[in-house]
């Protein structure tokens, strides 16, 4: 096994891969960005490599510094979480010729599924079904609006190196193409480092359903069982299950064995998602394989028992996988929230800021992946996830329950995060049903507002804290504190 | 005591008395609220409301407080300093000739110089923030006076990117219309 | 199911089962002393009402308070939790009268197995081994100093109505058993409302081994498994786990259907733990039945995946037990660690006080029932614990392993704890082997020191806080700042 | 800058030389700590030791600061401070004819009564503190002048529970050891 591992990501991620590697005994290597002198990877990492400025490109994906600084400490293998570099064949490549392990798989694999057209085609050879759409990336908005037109409006306009929604956009006339081609090929590009894209047919009311894989160097690859991902905002998922809802015995072994062959077809090694849509009337459709961990990886991990990291870690370093299919068993149900630093009364639109007061939920079934803490300034340059909660349980209804009590009793205070949509989605009736589909936002919760059914007691929260606080003014204008309120230089108040 | 405060787009009175030392009734257009309370921290207020237990959690932010309640935010202010505040904006928005940042944010790309004419709507300036880019867009006819932003520079809202002075005839109407 | 449920207990345990309660949508009802105005439970139930002073006899245990909080509150149920009125057959059966259900067993059975020697003769009718002692309890000195004589020293003093190690003694010789009577009796009145102790054989180096039970009122019992103790300090555990070291599928199987038949013998109804002593030849004797929810009763939640507290209300409201023996099935290896307000250095002498920042462990496999909040006084009152550490991984070295990082990552400033002595206790040679025994601690860590080897960055690290706060002087008496360092008042420093 | 702590038993002489905003070195007996730190809260310090990173925890408990790394604790003061409070303490240990409180308890049982004969190591007085107690000793042959408590106070440490004068033979003896 390694001795030193570089993490070449940063936050929750960074922090839940370092986990893994010190309960087996690997020494932890961060990097990190001007704006994370103070995340929370850089506090818990055995050694911590400074790369750049804020902006990625001079940092997270700059893939010279990264190496560098894995040589300097002496890491033997480079885990790159998600985002940033853990989809580039070329840093995969790049370890590779500098003598480092890649924990992922063989570049040739990224670049061959990373190039979602090719794996479309791989994945067509071995008799699974894929969403209509492009053969290749293109860059050529002439090109591209042929292409849209060949496949018929609404197009889907996807990232070839993408995933987690970045550079995904819905085009539903042809007016709106150019624009959006550019928009999306930008995010890709300050995303992935890639601008490449490509067009898919939108199919309506899909669900996302992935299964989770993992395969060794020795020819065995396994499946983990289906995660359900329709809950999304902006095509970035916001609340992932496993058990699927809609899942039967039956389908569930048609798809694992479709996400098996695709692992076997494509040479896989390591852990990775194969994601479908699934239609409502069942019949399923590759869409892509995401050659890495996925953000949603611990609902996974708490239904099976299975640490994936620790997986990942023993298949990088040519160990054989330690189970076979028929040893892997799901117990219970499982749900992950994430939590955003964004603002769902406003589009979720992000919301950067300073961490001013932080809860976190414990207790029976509750994990929470957190890459924050009270203090600490959430950074404008990155994805605005804070934590990933996760609740398990028995059964959907009690896991339901269970999310929907840690997420009242989250309390983070300085940025406004995805919580209260998050409970009134859970809460929902469709929801409860499993009615669960890619525009369920868009369906039940256009221009959702949260139902604030407390002002009274806000109102009083507010009387009690001002009054309570030493040096404020207690009346009009009355009592000259230590310290200067703003209420006393605005004029008086409270009379 | 008395309190005029606004909370989301209202503004509610109340009538304050205290009860002991960790008690008040609030009273509000003829309901009363029996509260007590024990400060837990900084943030955290456990409240008793009509003999009902909850926890408040709250951070100042300038002139506002956030109250958390039950995972739902409440943003709430004196109302008397929201009006004086809010006359100010109403002024300044009705000259408004230039594109702020709307959060704190990161430019990406400029699509004008200095001297561009541009017509209500025209995309301006792209800013980013945390991987969300955002397309800002001219209000009104009008030129470029001024780019203030570099690509790659971190703005905080409110920050004037970009500004424009509007086609004269238009500014008048609208001035009129404000009055 | 019941609507609204008291929880008749403080701290983590009460906050615990409130958990459940919510998630199952029955109110919570809180009761709380003077000490306990700004406890956790106070702050996370429904409704809370005051029972009365601080002391254990005017607020937990005073019954008539309690049922009168229930009825004034219109809780149909009440949870005694463990310790305080768990085990108390008189409270049982006052709810009975009441028209409140103790969730528990009937006070018939809590009687009759609470009464220890009880309990010893109806296990010794079913054919399962006890440990050699009296078989009524007793208060006469003389009357203990003769039977004492008759089981031969060192005896064991025990509380009649006991458990949680309150109230127990080791003596080793004649002249010391009368005052350790006094003092084992005071302490157990104080603590359960009953003084009478009785006097066991003490066994050598034995392995404490318990079984959890659960049983329904139509005559079904299950057990869920062992659950290995042995690691205490002052008769009291400080960590538990499963499965036990020891434990081959056959020994699980015979223990187990003796635990069953325990439940069975004695009409057992709701969840108990049947404790047992393992001696070195791997022969088992019966202990006692602990006749409520168990402390460490979250490593087995942790295996099963099942929730105990539900099962309890459940079984409660009259329901059947939601599983058959064959149903229950054990998923990898948990330990739970109490986090104790005391130090270990000095005797694991109490240390209460005011928690000044706290930060606790999260992440996979780990959860924290916690009782504390940066700010919460911690009273002198009640029991020194704060809080339960569970880590629960793949096999006991990654569960060990798990716990160790997690400890290491739990900061608890204001009070000592017993997290250092549990980090060396968890890295020892002979814990890692599974040779765990009651004398643990006694045998490898007599006069236990934490080894601080990094003396040098904790001085770095105390003239860095020194220097970084403002109004402290620096330098000789220099710098008057606002606020008055106590250097400054002593005399000059740091030249 | 030179620092004379207080850490466990001993006393360690170390000189602090600033670098830069955020590092100094610390010289202890020819050994050089080279150290960079980020204050990552009140109670936290992020420090880089020798190329190292670790986190130290800290909280203040009057002269006494508490340092917590991996999860061990290191408590620490200056030593002139402890000299100070250790000159007091030896004077009037020299004199001692009290019976406190260990710790913060709450008393129990009191097995004596003014004007009681005590012989050295007579059980006195039961405090309890988290259900576990206590039994205080006489500390030396005397007779009980005043009992301070009754049962069910509560007790903070060094609070003196029972008055006890020595008899005089043996008083003055030790007093001879003490000088």
């Amino acid at each position: 096994m390694f001795r030193k591992v570089l993490v070449a990501n940063r936050g929750e991620i960074a922090r839940r891969v370092m986990n893994t590697c010190r309960e087996m005994g690997i020494a932890t290597v961060a990097v990190y960005s001007e704006a994370d002198r103070k995340a929370v990877h850089v506090l818990k990492a055995d050694q911590a490599v400074y790369l750049g400025e804020s902006d990625p490109a001079h940092s997270y994906l700059n893939m010279d510094r990264i190496i560098d600084a894995a040589k300097q400490t002496g890491a033997q293998a480079i885990h790159p979480g998600y985002g940033f570099l853990a989809e580039n064949p070329q840093f995969a490549e790049r370890c590779e010729l500098e003598g480092l392990v890649f924990i992922g798989p063989p570049s040739q694999v990224i670049r061959e599924l990373g190039d979602k057209t090719t794996a479309r085609r791989t994945v067509m050879r071995s008799g699974v079904p894929v969403i209509p759409g492009m053969t290749r990336s293109e860059s050529d908005p002439v090109v591209l609006a042929e292409e849209a037109s060949g496949i018929g409006y609404p197009v889907l306009i996807k990232a070839a190196a993408g995933g987690g929604g970045k550079g995904m956009r819905t085009v539903a006339s042809p007016e709106d193409l150019r624009e959006a081609c550019i928009s999306a090929s930008s995010e890709a590009e300050r995303a992935f480092g890639d601008a490449s894209i490509y067009l898919e047919k939108y199919l309506p009311r899909p669900r996302h359903v992935e299964f989770q894989i993992v395969a060794d160097r020795h020819g065995h690859a396994v499946h983990l069982f289906e995660r359900e991902c329709s809950i999304q905002r902006r095509h970035q998922k916001i609340i992932e299950e496993t058990p699927s809802p809609i899942m039967t015995p039956s389908l569930r072994e048609r798809m694992g064995a479709a996400a098996v062959a695709v692992a076997k077809a494509s040479g896989y090694v390591n852990a990775g998602t194969v994601e479908f849509l699934v239609d409502r009337e069942g019949a399923f459709y590759f869409l892509e394989v995401n050659t890495r961990l996925q953000v949603e990886h611990p609902i996974t991990e708490m239904i099976t028992g299975l640490d994936i990291v620790r997986i990942q870690l023993e298949v990088a370093a040519g160990n054989p996988l330690p189970m076979a299919q028929e040893d892997v068993r799901s117990r219970g149900h499982a749900i992950e929230c994430r939590i955003y630093a964004e603002d769902p009364e406003k589009g979720f639109y992000p919301s950067p800021g300073r961490i001013i007061h932080l809860e976190e939920p414990t207790g029976p079934g509750i994990r929470n992946d957190c890459g924050i803490y009270a203090g600490f300034q959430v950074p404008v340059e990155y994805d605005p996830i804070l934590s990933k909660l996760i609740a398990h349980a028995q059964t959907r209804e009690q896991a339901i329950e269970r999310m929907i009590h840690a997420l009242r009793d989250y309390v983070i205070l300085g940025v406004r995060t995805s919580i209260p949509i998050l409970i009134d989605l859970l809460e929902s009736a469709p929801f409860r049903k499993g009615d669960t589909f890619t525009d369920f936002i868009d369906t039940h919760f256009p221009d959702w507002k949260p139902d604030r059914s407390e002002e009274d007691v806000a109102c009083a929260a507010f009387i009690i804290d001002e009054l309570s606080r030493p040096g404020k003014a207690q009346g009009a204008g009355a009592h000259a504190g230590a310290v200067q309120s703003p209420w006393q230089t605005i004029g008086p108040w409270g009379r | 005591m008395d309190y005029r405060l606004k909370i989301g787009e209202r503004a509610v009175s109340f009538h304050a008395e205290r009860k002991g030392a960790h008690g008040m009734t609030l009273s509000r257009e003829g309901s009363l609220l029996d509260v007590d309370y024990t400060i837990i921290s900084s943030h955290h207020v456990h409240l008793t409301v009509n003999g009902s237990p909850v926890n408040a959690y709250i951070a100042e932010d300038g002139d506002t407080r956030t109250v958390l309640i039950r995972g739902i935010t409440y943003s709430i202010e004196h109302a008397d300093a929201f009006d004086n505040r809010g006359r100010g904006k109403k002024r300044s928005q009705a000259v408004q000739q230039d594109i702020t940042a709307p959060m704190p944010s990161v430019v990406i790309r400029i699509l004008v110089s200095e001297g561009d004419a541009v017509s209500q709507g025209d995309n301006v300036i792209v800013v980013s923030a945390m991987k969300m880019e955002t397309t800002l867009t001219a209000p009104f006819d009008g030129s470029v006076r001024a780019v203030n932003v570099a690509v790659g520079d971190k703005v905080m809202p409110g920050r004037i990117l970009i500004d424009i002075d509007r086609t004269v005839e238009q500014a008048i109407e609208d001035e009129s219309h404000s009055g």
